[in-house]
């Protein structure tokens, strides 16, 4: 890790110390900008009107799911292979954000495919592997749950986690044929070949609010997740502290 | 301003959106009040973290 | 007299919910199975909408079985289940106590899920109510007759999937009422009262033959 | 004042005759100790009187006590396995069996319950009540096993091995705490390989296994047999 030792995790509390006012102060003036220009700058579209501003933060939430899981598998390589021992840490933070944004995703793709298909759910494509990439999430952190000792649990759900990440694309594809292959009407695309600027541009200032907000809720679950090792480590110590069983052995002890 | 017809809509998907980002901050931020709280309750009764004697050097794990 | 059974509740409800438990994982199962049909069954939303009540039955059926093979097996492996025999209460009343603790932690949980997943399977309102209502009545006579599969084989290594094989024939009339019941909501020959009474009466008798079996099972279990 | 009453008692266990007409008795503040080798009945013989295992035939009693209650729940089992809950703190498992089980006090039997932070104290665990169960030790699992005995007092102790996994002066501890009992009118029938020489009034029980050719009376082929 080059100059600065983030192995070790009282130096890497220093750093969140330090970098995460930083970031949480960036994170909300590039949302505050990013949602000024969904609202007012972006015009409407002229096929769903109003209801095209939903994409702004549908698109941005798919792209964090994607782009957590990634994390994580990458998290899991820092795991099983380079055996860095904040990795596990990074993946076990991140699991639930992915999951938020998953659901944030599904969420708000049902509700813009309301006014557009007619109903809240359609066997789309793209939206159906977002709902199997969520219960990949969900399944991932009911294994973190079921084990006691966090380094095992760790090797486990990184295996987990990067069996998913080679499967993504099969089930991505996959999904994709099975939807073509049942799909009686062609579904109106959701975002044209060409996005016009002035839709791309709050698009991308949406999606860099939500990185962004994506760091900032790492970094603090990260921390949280150091301190609650720390405290399983105090807490073993604590039972281990052999006090002297109490000498005096009244004969009317039990009275 | 004007939202049109499914405003109902917009408005529901950004205020769910909030809700789900404020959820997960609300329970990050409890998560580490909670465990503050234990930590501080373990150190009173002077289990110290044990400090690390050597420098660290390579990727070596806290031990504690 | 009464504090035996609260603390026994409360303990149960705490270890299903703990790391560990199978509160969360039941519905998560719950989730894989309704999401995994329309795979199979294809994307068609007016097919789904009309069999959309049977798969979240069948679902909830499932789930409650696989989560129920704990039940006592957690307790036989260290000890507590010698304990709880000896311990001079009314096993019939001990044995509904923890059925009603499981019900709690996994099949309250399921219903609650069920209106969200019925929007994947495209349901209306008012079926989705039916379904909802159907399964709150009827998942307890799940875990009271999945208890005797799970008492039966607690002596089993591998008792969870044994255990589904028993007791799925059991649970039968159950699946048939809750199903029937939600679609009586939407389709009109049958009112919705008459399968919906009879999933309660179901529920009610479960209530009582599944604790005294399992009872009788566990006693003879012990060696 | 209480007596322990077994008369022929016959147990089989998977086909297997593991003792046949054992009888003895066992009066109020005294101990009895079962020696044998191992697969010599004597985990079977407190399971048995656990009420655990069926006996094959015999009768067993406990004269003098409660009425409505049966042998087994005059009696704790003290087994191998701990029934601690570790996804459970240590005072939530210990102040679930106060809750749980059902207190015996037969007259002459003079012990009340104690307050489960006092019997953790007691036994040297009393730092760890809060703390889930999984953070023991071996040696202070067994002392959280130990101390659900005295948070609901029953006259007969069933214990197996009850000094494996302590060390020398738990073990001193845990005779003390035999024979205070025993002192309060209690009874103990305890399996053990180790003599519990400071364990005082004792009876011996010698378990001898049972001779090779003798596979058990109510076998599978004789009903066979009886079919036939």
């Amino acid at each position: 890790m080059g100059i600065l030792d983030l192995a070790n995790p009282t130096r890497f509390l220093r750093l969140v110390q330090i970098v995460l006012p930083w970031l949480a102060g960036l994170c909300v003036i590039v949302f505050a900008a990013g949602l000024y220009m969904s609202f007012f700058t972006a015009p409407e579209d002229y096929q769903q009107g109003a209801t095209v501003r939903i994409m702004f933060i549908h698109v941005p939430a798919a792209w964090l799911s994607m782009m957590c899981y990634s994390i994580m598998a990458i998290s899991s390589l820092g795991t099983l292979v380079w055996k860095h021992p904040l990795a596990d840490v990074s993946a076990k933070a991140a699991a639930p954000i992915g999951a938020t944004f998953t659901f944030i995703a599904l969420v708000t793709g049902s509700l813009w495919g309301k006014p557009m298909w007619g109903t809240y759910w359609v066997w789309d494509a793209r939206l159906t592997s977002v709902l199997v990439l969520f219960i990949m999430y969900l399944g991932l952190m009911a294994l973190w749950r079921t084990m006691e000792d966090p380094i095992k649990a760790g090797k486990a759900a990184a295996i987990l986690t990067l069996v998913g990440a080679v499967n993504l694309p099969v089930i991505k594809f996959s999904v994709n044929w099975w939807n073509t292959l049942h799909q009686p009407a062609s579904v109106v695309r959701m975002d044209g070949p060409t996005i016009h600027p002035t839709i791309l541009i709050p698009l991308l200032v949406m999606a860099a609010a939500f990185t962004l907000l994506f760091f900032v809720l790492h970094l603090m679950a990260m921390r949280n997740e150091i301190l609650r090792r720390r405290l399983r480590a105090m807490r073993l110590k604590a039972a281990a502290q052999a006090r002297p069983a109490s000498a005096a052995l009244s004969p009317q002890a039990a009275e | 301003m004007d939202l049109g017809p499914h405003s109902g809509f917009i408005i529901a998907s950004y205020l769910l959106t909030a809700g789900a980002v404020l959820a997960l901050l609300v329970w990050v931020l409890l998560d580490r009040r909670k465990l503050d709280a234990d930590l501080a309750r373990l150190a009173e009764q002077g289990i110290s973290r044990a400090r690390p004697q050597q420098p660290s050097r390579g990727t070596q794990t806290d031990r504690t | 007299m009464s504090g035996w059974i609260s603390s026994l509740f409360r303990r149960e409800l705490q270890l299903a919910t703990r790391a560990g438990g199978s509160a969360l994982v039941g519905v998560l199962f719950f989730l894989a199975v309704v999401t995994v049909i329309p795979f199979g069954v294809g994307p068609d939303l007016n097919l789904l909408g009309r069999i959309g009540p049977a798969i979240l039955w069948i679902g909830a059926l499932l789930a409650t079985l696989l989560g129920l093979d704990r039940l006592f097996q957690a307790d036989r492996d260290d000890g507590s289940l010698d304990l709880l025999l000896m311990a001079g209460r009314p096993l019939e009343l001990v044995v509904l106590i923890k059925c009603l603790a499981h019900w709690v932690a996994t099949g309250l949980p399921l219903v609650a899920a069920a209106p969200v997943l019925a929007i994947f399977l495209n349901l209306e309102p008012v079926a989705i109510g039916a379904v909802t209502l159907t399964l709150l009545a009827g998942t307890p006579a799940l875990t009271f007759i999945g208890a005797i599969g799970a008492s039966l084989t607690v002596t089993l290594r591998r008792g969870g999937l044994l255990l589904a094989v028993l007791v799925v024939p059991l649970a039968i009339p159950v699946l048939i009422f809750g199903v029937s019941a939600a679609d009586a909501a939407v389709s009109d020959p049958v009112p919705f009262l008459t399968p919906f009474l009879i999933l309660c009466a179901l529920t009610l008798i479960a209530g009582v033959i599944g604790p005294i079996a399992s009872a009788a099972a566990l006693r003879f279990s012990a060696d | 004042m209480p007596k322990l009453i077994v008369d022929d008692l016959t147990v089989d266990r998977g086909g297997r005759r593991v003792f046949a007409g054992l009888s003895f008795q066992l009066e109020a503040g005294h101990a009895l100790v079962i020696t044998g080798a191992n697969g010599a009945g004597k985990s079977s013989l407190l399971r048995t009187l656990a009420g655990l295992v069926p006996p094959a035939n015999g009768r067993m009693a406990f004269e003098g006590g409660d009425s409505d209650s049966t042998l087994a729940e005059h009696a704790h089992y003290f087994g191998h396995e701990s029934a601690v809950k570790r996804a459970l703190s240590v005072s939530s498992n210990l102040e679930f069996w106060r809750d749980f089980t059902r207190p015996v006090l037969p007259d002459g039997f003079a012990a009340n319950a104690m307050a489960p932070m006092d019997i953790l104290e007691l036994l040297g665990i009393g730092h760890t009540a809060d703390l889930p169960a999984a953070y023991l030790s071996a040696g202070q699992t067994r002392r959280l096993t130990l101390a659900r005995l005295f948070v609901s007092p029953r006259p007969l102790w069933l214990m197996d091995e009850p000094t494996s996994a302590l060390d020398a002066a738990s073990e001193a501890q845990l005779i003390g705490l035999m024979n205070t009992h025993l002192k309060n009118g209690g009874m103990i029938v305890t399996a053990t390989h180790t003599e519990l020489t400071a364990l005082s009034p004792v009876t011996a029980l010698q378990l001898t296994a049972p001779a090779a050719g003798d596979h058990g009376g109510h076998g599978y082929d004789d009903d066979l047999e009886a079919f036939a």
